[in-house]
C-alpha cells in the first residue's frame, strides 16, 4: 500500500459518499509488489499485441513467431538464439528471474482502439507485466500511452514515426526500431553517392503523421546535400490506385521519386510507378530513380519484381552478418534458430520484436526486479551488443535505440522469395544520431510509472 | 361558392396535356363524384388537390384559402383527408395505434415532440380511438396487427382514420377498386352512414358506376384532362355526350 | 413504476441487475482454469459492453423505429470523443463536463448531418450519412491533424492546460475521474478460486447504460415513439394524416446522435485516448450489425448484439494455438492435434471468420436476431409450463411487425 | 491542358474499375432488389482466380543441381524451381504461359465466378429476396467476411504480385502521339488494356440486356418486378443467371485488376463502399447511371489529386468522392439517372 499510481487516492476516500457506494477502496493484484501485476507465482506473463487481422496480419504473424521463439529461448528451450551472442550474460535460460515465461496474444487490428482494448485485457485479465508489439505508429503511440497510465513496460515493435520517441515519448515505453529521422540521415549519403548531388525530387507522402515525419526527414537531408524538392503531394491513406499521383511526376521535371509510403500504400504506389515506366525514363540527362525510405521484407514481397533497383532503409536484414561481418553478430544465430523452427528467414519486424523481448528480460534480471521503474533504470543508457545490429545504445533521454541503419536495394534477380534485397551499405550509428531536444522530437518523457 | 374551387388548372407532362383548363366547384356537404375513362386526368387532379403535384397555371382554393404550394401534410391539416386506391394504413402498428395517430395529428398538429409520457397513458386519445373503432365495427380487432386484416377492414380502418381527423373534405380515390361485391357494398354503406351522420364534403373518384350512382349527388365527367359535363346523377345517366364518351351506348 | 408498464419495468430491472452484477455474471470460471479464457469480467471489456450497448440502443432509436438506415453513426461517436478529450485537456479531468460536451457536440453535428441527409430516404439517405462520416474520418486522419492528432490521435499529456484543475505534483499524472473518483480504481473480491473485479469506471458506464436503456423504453412507448414507428410503417399515410415526418425523423436522428456522443464521451472517460479510425465506415457498419444481430426495433436486442460482437472481438481473438493445446492436452496426441487443427482457423487470428459465420447463422435461422432466439426459448419454457419471467419479457419486446 | 488531359485519362481508367464493379452491383440491386455487401468479395475472388492460376502454372520442382541460400550453416530450401509447364512444353512456351497467366485467368475465372455466383444465389441469396434489406446486409456482410477469411487463410494477408504479360508492362508516350512534348502524358499499356476490357464488358452486358429476350425480361423486371411475375415467366431461373453474370463481371474486373495493384484479401472491402457510392450516385436501378457515375467519380478523383488543386484545397483528394456524392444526391434526388421508387424505403 506504500506506493500508488492512483495519485488521487486521498480525494477518493473523502468523496466516497459522493461516489454513492461505488468508491470502494482500491487495491490491485499483488499489492505487496508495489507495482501493477507483480508476478506472485512461479510464472510471469508477457503480452504480445500484434496485428492478426487486417492488412498487416502477415507482419503480425512474423512478429508473433519471433516472440514465441524468444519465450522458448528465455525458458531454456531451443538453441538459445541470440542469448548466446548477447553482450550481457544475465539471462540463464531459466525464465526471467527464475520464473517461467508465459505469454498471451491479442489482435491490434492495426487500430488504436482495438490495440488498447487488447492491451487492456492483457493487463487487467491476464496480468501481463509487459506489453510489446505493434506494426504502426498510431498503435504504438496509443498502447505506449496506455502502458504509461497502467504502470506497465511497453517494448515497441515495428514503429517508425518520430513521434513514438519524440512528441509522444513516454517513460514506460522503449523503441528498438529506427525512425524516420534516421532513415533520412542514413539514406542521404548513400543517395549522394549513387545518384549524385544534383537531383530534383518529387515526394508522394502518405497523408498522416508518419508520412509527414518521413517526408520532413527526407527533404531536410536531401536538400542539405543539394537536391531540389520539386513537389510534395499528400495521398490519402485509403488510396489504392496511385495513377493520378504518379502520372504528373515526369511532367514536373523531377528525376527522383520518393515514396513516403508504407505497407499497402507503398506496394501499390511503387507498382503503379513502375507501371508508368518511370524507371525506364531519362530526365535531365539522368536515369529516373525511385526511393522508398522505409523498406520491409513483406512489402518487398508484395511489390514483387517492381522493387528491383530501388533504394531504401531497414532496421536490420538477415544477411547482415554474412555480408558485413562480425560487427553484426547475433544475426546468424537468430536466423538459424528462427529458420530451423519456421523454415524461412525472419523479417526485420521479427528481429526487433525478438530483441525487445530479450532486452526486457535482461533488464529485469539486471535490475533484480520486475518493478517497471527498476526496469526503466536498467534500460536507460544501456549499451549492448551481439543482438544483430552491432553496438547499440538505449538512450536515457528518449528511450530510443541508436545503432547502425541498413541501406538496401531491391535485387534484380532474386534467388527466392526471401532474398529480395541486397545490402548496399550500413550507415554507422554516429551518422544517424541526433540530439534528443531537436524540434522534431520535442516531447516530455515524464517519469516512470510503476502502477499500483 | 363551393368549399373547393378549382379554377383554370392546367398541367402538362412533357408533351401530354394531363389537365386542361379544369374548372370545378364542390359544394359544401355534398358528395361529388369525378368520373372519366382511363387517362382522363382524374389521378392528376387528385394529386394537385393534395399537394403532390403543382399545376402549371390556375388556382385551387379550399374554404377560401389556396392550397397550391403547400405540402401534403399542411393541406391535410387544413381539413382535406385522402383515402387511397389501395388502403394506406400503418401495417406494422396495431389497429388501435393506427387510429390513435390521426387523433394525435388532430390534437398536436404536424409536429410535436412527446417523447416522455407513455402513449398508453393518453386516456383521452385512446377513448376517442376506441369510440371510432366501435363505430366502424373494428373494436374487437383493436389489438390485432393491422397488416393482418382483410382488405375490406383495412379500407374501413383507413376511412375511419381519415374521419378521426374530422376533415371538412374527404377525398376518395377509387375506394372499392379490387374489392369483392360484399366489401364494396359494405363500403358504400359506410360512406352513406358518414354522409348522413356528419357535416362533411366528399369528393370521390370512381370507376364503379354502381358506387357512383349509389352515393353521388353531383358528378363531373372528365375526358382528356378537361371536364366534359357536370350535373346530377340522373342527368348524367341520360346525357348523350357522356354515354358516347364514357359509358358507351350499351351501358 | 417510473412511468413504465409492469412488463417494461421488469425488463428494466433485468437489465439493471445484469449491469450491476456483470462482474459476477461475466466471470463464471475460476481463475487459472482452462475455461478462464472465456471470462469477460474485466474492467475494459465490461466498459466496452456498456459503451457499445449505449451506442447500439441509440442507433436502434433511429433505425429500429424509423427504419432510416444510417451508415455514418460512428462519426458522431468520434466527434463526441474528440470533444470529450479536448474538454479534459483544456478544462478539467473530471469526466462530467467532458461527457456533457460530447453529447452536446455530437447532437449539434448530428443535427447538421441529419438535416441534410433526411432530405432523402432509403439507400440515398444511407449513402449521404456514409459520405459525411467518411469525410469526417478522412479529414480527421489527415488535414485536421492539428486538432485531432491525426493517425496517433489524442491522449492526455502532462503539460495540458487543465484550467480548473490544480497543477500536477511531480510524478503525478492526469487521470479521468468523477469528482476525485478515479475511473481506473478497482476493488477485487476473491471467492475461492474465483476473482471478481469491481471497477469504478465500469459502474459509471453501467449507470449511463441503465439510464440510456430507461430513456429508450420511454421513447419507445411514447407518442413520439409511435410516430417514429409510423414513419417506418407507412410514410405516405403519415404525410396524408397531416404529420410532418421530417422533424420526427430528425429528432430521432439527433437523439441517436446524442447517444453516440455519450458513448464516445464515455469511451474517453474510460480510456483517455481518441483515434480517427473510430469514425471509419467499418465502425459505422459495426453498430448496424450489432443492432440487426440483436434484433432491430426491439428494446434489448441492440445490447445483446453489441455484447456478442465485442465478446468475439476481445475473447475469441485471444485464443491462440498454445491455449488450444493446453485445453486438449489431456487427449491422446493424435486426437489433440487433430482437434487443435480443426478449431484453430476459427479462433485467435481467425476470429473474423467465426464472426462472419455467426452473422450468417443468426440471420438465416433467427430472422429477428438474437431476441428471436430468446423468444423461441421463452416459448419453449412456456410450453413446459415454467415460463421464466425474464425470458418472457425479453421475448415479448419484439415488435410483432418484424 | 496536357495536365488535364492526363488526369482525364487516369480518371477514365479508375472510372472503368469503379464502373465495372458498380455495374455488377447494380444488376443485383436492380434486378433482384438485394443489397449485396458480398459484391466486393466477388471482385476479390476474381483477383484471386488470377493468383491461383498463376500459382498453379508456376508449380514446379527443384532441379537437382540447384543451390540454396545458406546462412551460418542453415540453408533455406527455397531454391529456384523449374515450373512443370516449362518442363512439359519447353522453356520458352512454358515461360510464355506463365507470363500470360493473367489474361489466361479470364478463361479460368468465367466458369468459376459464374459457379460461385449461382451457388451463392441458389444457396443463400434466394431466401432473402423477401426479407428486409437489413437482413440482406447482415447475411451478405457475414458471407463477405467468411470469403475474405478463407482467402486470408490460404494466401495470407500480404499483397501478392501478379504481373501483366511482359508485352504489356511499361508505358507508352500518349502525349507524343497527339502532339504534346514527350514525357508529358505517359500511359501504361496495361491500363489501356483494362480500359478497353471494361468498355468491352460494359458494352457486352448492355448489348445482352438490349438485344436478347432474356435481357428484355430482365429489363422489364427491373422496371416493374410485379408485372413480370404476373407474366408467368420463370423469373427465378433468370435471376439466378443474372446473379451469375453479375458475379462474373465482378470477378473479371478483379482478374484484370491484379497487374494494376497487387491483390490482397481485403481489396474487396476497399472497393465496396466506393462502389456503393457509385451505384447510388448513378441512381438506383439504372445501369447507364452506374457506368456514368463510375467514370465521373473516377475523373473527379483524378482531378482532385493534382498538386495545383491540392495547394488551394488541401485534403480535397481525401473527400472529393463523398463531397460530390452529397452534392449530386441533394440536387438530383435519385442520383444521376435513378428511377423512382427503387430502394427509397
Amino acid at each position: 500500500m506504500s506506493k500508488s499510481n492512483f495519485t488521487r487516492r486521498g480525494l477518493l476516500k473523502t468523496s466516497a459518499v459522493a461516489g454513492a457506494g461505488l468508491a470502494l477502496p482500491t487495491y490491485l493484484r499483488a499489492q505487496e509488489g508495489g507495482f501493477t501485476n507483480a508476478p506472485d507465482g512461479d510464472t510471469v506473463t508477457l503480452g504480445f499485441n500484434v496485428p492478426q487481422s487486417g492488412p498487416y496480419a502477415d507482419e503480425g504473424a512474423d512478429e508473433l513467431r519471433a516472440y514465441e521463439l524468444a519465450v522458448e529461448h528465455l525458458n531454456g528451450g531451443g538453441d538459445g538464439g541470440m542469448m548466446q551472442t548477447f553482450s550481457s550474460d544475465a539471462l540463464q535460460g531459466n525464465g526471467i528471474m527464475g520464473k517461467k515465461v508465459e505469454f498471451v496474444t491479442g489482435d491490434t487490428q492495426t487500430k488504436s482502439d482495438a490495440a488498447r482494448a487488447s492491451a487492456k485485457s492483457m493487463i487487467e485479465k491476464d496480468g501481463a507485466i509487459m506489453i510489446t508489439g505493434g506494426s504502426s505508429s498510431g498503435v504504438a503511440v496509443a498502447v505506449q500511452a496506455l502502458c504509461q497510465e497502467a504502470g506497465i513496460i511497453f517494448m515497441a515493435g515495428l514503429t517508425h514515426s518520430n513521434d513514438t520517441t519524440g512528441k509522444d515519448k513516454k517513460a514506460n515505453g522503449f523503441r528498438h526500431f529506427f525512425n524516420s529521422w534516421m532513415s533520412g540521415a542514413a539514406l542521404a549519403p548513400v543517395l549522394a553517392g549513387e545518384y549524385g548531388k544534383d537531383r530534383k525530387a518529387y515526394h508522394l507522402t502518405a497523408d498522416y503523421n508518419w508520412g509527414y515525419t518521413t517526408e520532413d526527414a527526407m527533404r531536410k537531408e536531401t536538400e542539405a546535400m543539394g537536391w531540389e524538392t520539386v513537389n510534395a503531394v499528400k495521398t490519402p491513406l485509403t488510396q489504392t490506385d496511385f495513377s493520378s499521383y504518379i502520372a504528373p511526376v515526369l511532367q514536373s521535371g523531377a528525376d527522383v521519386l520518393i515514396l513516403n509510403h508504407y505497407g499497402g500504400n507503398m506496394v501499390n504506389s511503387l507498382t503503379n510507378a513502375v507501371q508508368f515506366g518511370l524507371r525506364e525514363k531519362t530526365v535531365n540527362g539522368k536515369q529516373f530513380e525511385i526511393i522508398v525510405p522505409l523498406y520491409s521484407e513483406l512489402m518487398a514481397r508484395g511489390a514483387g519484381k517492381n522493387i528491383s533497383g530501388i533504394l531504401g532503409s531497414q532496421n536490420w536484414d538477415w544477411k547482415l552478418e554474412n555480408e558485413k561481418g562480425d560487427r553484426y553478430k547475433g544475426t546468424n544465430a537468430f536466423v538459424q534458430s528462427f529458420g530451423e523452427k519456421y523454415g524461412f528467414p525472419p523479417s526485420q519486424a521479427a528481429q526487433t520484436c525478438y530483441v525487445q523481448t530479450l532486452l526486457y528480460a535482461d533488464a529485469v534480471e539486471r535490475a533484480g526486479s520486475f518493478n517497471p521503474c527498476a526496469v526503466v533504470e536498467a534500460l536507460e543508457g544501456y549499451e549492448f551488443d551481439g543482438l544483430g545490429n552491432g553496438p547499440t545504445l538505449y538512450r536515457a533521454a528518449d528511450h530510443q535505440c541508436f545503432k547502425d541503419v541498413v541501406v538496401v536495394r531491391g535485387k534484380e534477380n532474386p534467388e527466392n522469395e526471401f532474398d529480395l534485397v541486397e545490402i548496399v551499405e550500413v550507415t554507422p550509428a554516429e551518422k544517424v544520431t541526433y540530439e534528443p531536444d531537436i524540434p522534431e522530437f520535442e516531447g516530455t518523457l515524464g517519469e516512470c510509472n510503476p502502477g499500483a | 361558392m363551393g368549399i373547393l374551387e378549382i379554377k383554370n388548372v392546367n398541367k402538362r407532362f412533357g408533351g401530354l396535356q394531363a389537365l386542361g383548363d379544369v374548372n370545378l366547384s364542390v359544394a359544401e356537404n355534398t358528395v361529388h363524384a369525378i368520373i372519366g375513362p382511363n387517362g382522363a386526368g382524374k389521378s392528376t387532379l387528385l394529386n394537385v388537390l393534395v399537394g403532390k403535384l403543382i399545376p402549371d397555371t390556375g388556382s385551387v382554393m379550399f374554404d377560401g384559402q389556396s392550397v397550391l404550394g403547400r405540402k401534403p401534410y399542411e393541406i391535410n391539416q387544413m381539413g382535406i383527408s385522402r383515402v387511397f386506391q389501395t388502403p394506406e394504413i400503418f401495417g406494422d402498428l396495431t389497429v388501435l395505434e393506427n387510429m390513435m395517430i390521426p387523433i394525435f395529428a388532430k390534437r398536436d398538429g404536424a409536429f410535436r415532440m412527446r417523447a416522455i409520457g407513455a402513449a398508453a397513458s393518453e386516456r383521452e386519445v385512446i377513448e376517442q380511438a376506441e369510440l371510432m373503432l366501435e363505430s366502424l365495427n373494428l373494436a374487437d380487432a383493436r389489438h390485432d396487427h393491422s397488416a393482418a386484416m382483410s382488405r375490406g377492414n383495412k379500407r374501413r380502418l383507413e376511412i375511419g382514420m381519415c374521419l378521426a381527423q374530422e376533415p371538412r373534405l374527404l377525398l376518395l380515390d377509387e375506394p372499392t377498386a379490387g374489392m369483392a361485391r360484399a366489401d364494396t357494398n359494405n363500403t358504400i354503406d359506410l360512406l352513406k352512414q358518414i354522409k348522413d351522420e356528419r357535416d362533411i364534403t366528399i369528393a370521390i373518384i370512381e370507376h364503379d358506376m354502381h358506387v357512383v350512382f349509389s352515393l353521388a349527388e353531383r358528378i363531373t365527367v372528365l375526358a382528356q384532362g378537361s371536364p366534359l359535363v357536370e350535373d346530377t346523377p340522373d342527368k348524367i345517366k341520360g346525357h348523350p355526350k357522356v354515354r358516347e364518351a364514357y359509358l358507351g351506348e350499351s351501358a | 413504476m417510473l412511468g413504465l408498464t409492469k412488463k417494461d419495468f421488469a425488463l428494466l430491472l433485468v437489465v439493471t441487475a445484469l449491469a450491476l452484477f456483470a462482474p459476477f455474471i461475466l466471470n463464471p470460471f475460476p481463475e487459472g482454469s482452462g475455461m478462464a479464457q472465456f471470462n469477460a469480467g474485466y474492467p475494459d471489456l465490461m466498459q466496452r459492453f456498456a459503451i457499445f450497448g449505449i451506442f447500439a440502443i441509440g442507433f436502434n432509436i433511429l433505425f429500429g423505429l424509423t427504419g432510416y438506415l444510417s451508415f455514418g453513426h460512428a462519426a458522431f461517436l468520434g466527434v463526441g470523443s474528440y470533444a470529450a478529450i479536448w474538454m479534459m485537456k483544456l478544462l478539467t479531468d473530471n469526466i462530467l463536463p467532458a461527457m456533457l460536451l460530447s453529447v452536446v457536440i455530437a447532437g449539434l453535428f448530428s443535427l447538421v448531418v441529419g438535416y441534410i441527409s433526411l432530405r432523402r430516404s432509403g439507400i440515398y439517405f444511407a449513402i449521404l450519412t456514409l459520405a459525411f462520416a467518411q469525410m469526417s474520418y478522412a479529414l480527421a486522419y489527415s488535414v485536421l491533424t492539428p486538432i485531432t492528432g491525426g493517425e496517433t490521435g489524442l491522449q492526455l499529456k502532462l503539460n495540458d492546460p487543465r484550467i480548473l484543475d490544480a497543477a500536477l505534483a511531480p510524478g503525478e499524472r492526469a487521470n479521468a475521474n468523477l469528482f476525485g473518483l478515479d475511473m481506473t480504481a478497482s476493488h477485487e473480491l476473491y471467492f475461492g478460486a474465483w476473482q471478481f473485479t469491481f471497477n469504478a469506471g465500469y459502474y459509471i458506464a453501467a449507470a449511463c447504460l441503465i439510464l440510456a436503456f430507461y430513456l429508450s423504453i420511454r421513447i419507445f412507448r411514447s407518442p413520439f415513439g409511435m410516430m417514429l414507428r409510423a414513419i417506418k410503417s407507412n410514410n405516405t399515410r403519415m404525410t396524408y394524416t397531416g404529420l410532418n415526418a421530417r422533424p420526427y425523423a430528425l429528432a430521432a436522428f439527433v437523439i441517436s446522435g446524442m447517444y453516440a456522443g455519450l458513448a464516445g464521451g464515455l469511451m474517453v472517460a474510460m480510456d483517455t485516448q481518441v483515434g480517427p479510425e473510430r469514425m471509419f465506415w467499418t465502425a459505422s457498419g459495426e453498430v448496424v450489425l450489432m443492432t440487426i444481430l440483436g434484433g432491430a426495433g426491439t428494446l434489448i436486442g441492440p445490447v445483446l448484439g453489441s455484447g456478442v460482437i465485442k465478446y468475439m472481438e476481445n475473447i475469441i481473438s485471444k485464443i491462440n494455438g498454445s491455449i488450444l493445446h493446453e485445453w486438449f492436452s489431456w487427449m491422446p496426441d493424435g486426437l489433440e492435434d487433430a482437434l487443435v487443427t480443426l478449431i484453430y482457423p476459427f479462433v485467435g487470428k481467425g476470429w473474423h471468420l467465426t464472426l462472419g459465420i455467426v452473422f450468417m447463422l443468426v440471420v438465416i435461422f433467427l430472422p429477428g436476431g438474437l431476441v428471436e432466439g430468446g423468444q423461441r426459448i421463452g416459448r419453449m419454457f412456456r410450453r413446459n409450463g415454467g415460463a421464466s419471467r425474464a425470458a418472457k419479457d425479453i421475448a415479448e419486446q419484439r415488435n410483432p411487425a418484424e | 491542358m496536357d495536365a488535364i488531359l492526363l488526369q482525364i485519362l487516369n480518371g477514365l481508367d479508375k472510372g472503368s474499375a469503379y464502373a465495372l464493379i458498380a455495374l455488377g452491383l447494380t444488376l443485383i440491386f436492380g434486378t433482384l432488389g438485394v443489397v449485396n455487401f458480398a459484391h466486393g468479395a466477388l471482385f476479390m475472388l476474381g483477383a484471386f482466380c488470377a493468383v491461383t492460376l498463376n500459382r498453379l502454372l508456376s508449380l514446379g520442382f527443384v532441379p537437382e543441381d540447384a543451390s540454396a541460400t545458406s546462412v551460418g550453416g542453415f540453408s533455406f530450401g527455397a531454391a529456384k524451381e523449374t515450373p512443370y509447364v516449362e518442363h512439359w512444353f519447353g522453356e520458352s512456351v512454358g515461360a510464355a504461359i506463365i507470363d500470360w497467366s493473367v489474361p489466361l485467368s479470364i478463361l479460368f475465372a468465367i466458369p468459376v465466378m459464374i459457379g460461385i455466383g449461382v451457388i451463392m444465389e441458389r444457396g443463400l441469396i434466394k431466401h432473402f429476396y423477401k426479407r428486409p434489406h437489413a437482413d440482406q446486409i447482415l447475411v451478405t456482410f457475414g458471407l463477405a467476411i467468411v470469403l475474405q477469411e478463407i482467402i486470408k487463410f490460404y494466401y495470407g494477408a500480404n499483397p501478392i504480385p501478379t504481373p501483366a504479360p511482359e508485352a504489356f508492362r511499361g508505358s507508352f508516350d500518349f502525349g507524343a502521339l497527339v502532339g504534346f512534348d514527350p514525357n508529358t502524358i505517359i500511359y501504361p499499356y496495361w491500363r489501356l488494356v483494362y480500359f478497353a476490357f471494361a468498355a468491352l464488358i460494359i458494352g457486352g452486358v448492355f448489348a445482352f440486356l438490349q438485344f436478347t429476350t432474356f435481357g428484355m425480361v430482365v429489363r422489364a423486371g427491373m422496371a416493374d418486378r410485379e408485372t413480370v411475375g404476373l407474366l408467368g415467366i420463370n423469373i427465378d431461373r433468370r435471376f439466378t443467371i443474372m446473379f451469375g453474370i453479375a458475379a462474373a463481371v465482378a470477378g473479371l474486373a478483379g482478374v484484370m485488376y491484379t497487374p494494376i495493384n497487387s491483390p490482397n484479401y481485403h481489396m474487396g472491402m476497399d472497393f465496396l463502399v466506393l462502389s456503393f457510392v457509385v451505384v447510388v450516385v448513378g441512381g438506383m436501378g439504372s445501369l447507364p447511371g452506374a457506368v456514368l457515375a463510375g467514370f465521373l467519380l473516377g475523373i473527379l478523383e483524378s482531378f482532385a489529386s493534382m498538386a495545383a488543386v491540392l495547394e488551394t484545397l488541401p485534403g480535397i483528394n481525401q473527400i472529393v468522392i463523398y463531397l460530390v456524392a452529397i452534392i449530386i444526391l441533394l440536387t438530383r434526388p435519385r442520383g444521376l439517372m435513378g428511377r423512382k421508387g427503387v430502394m427509397e424505403e
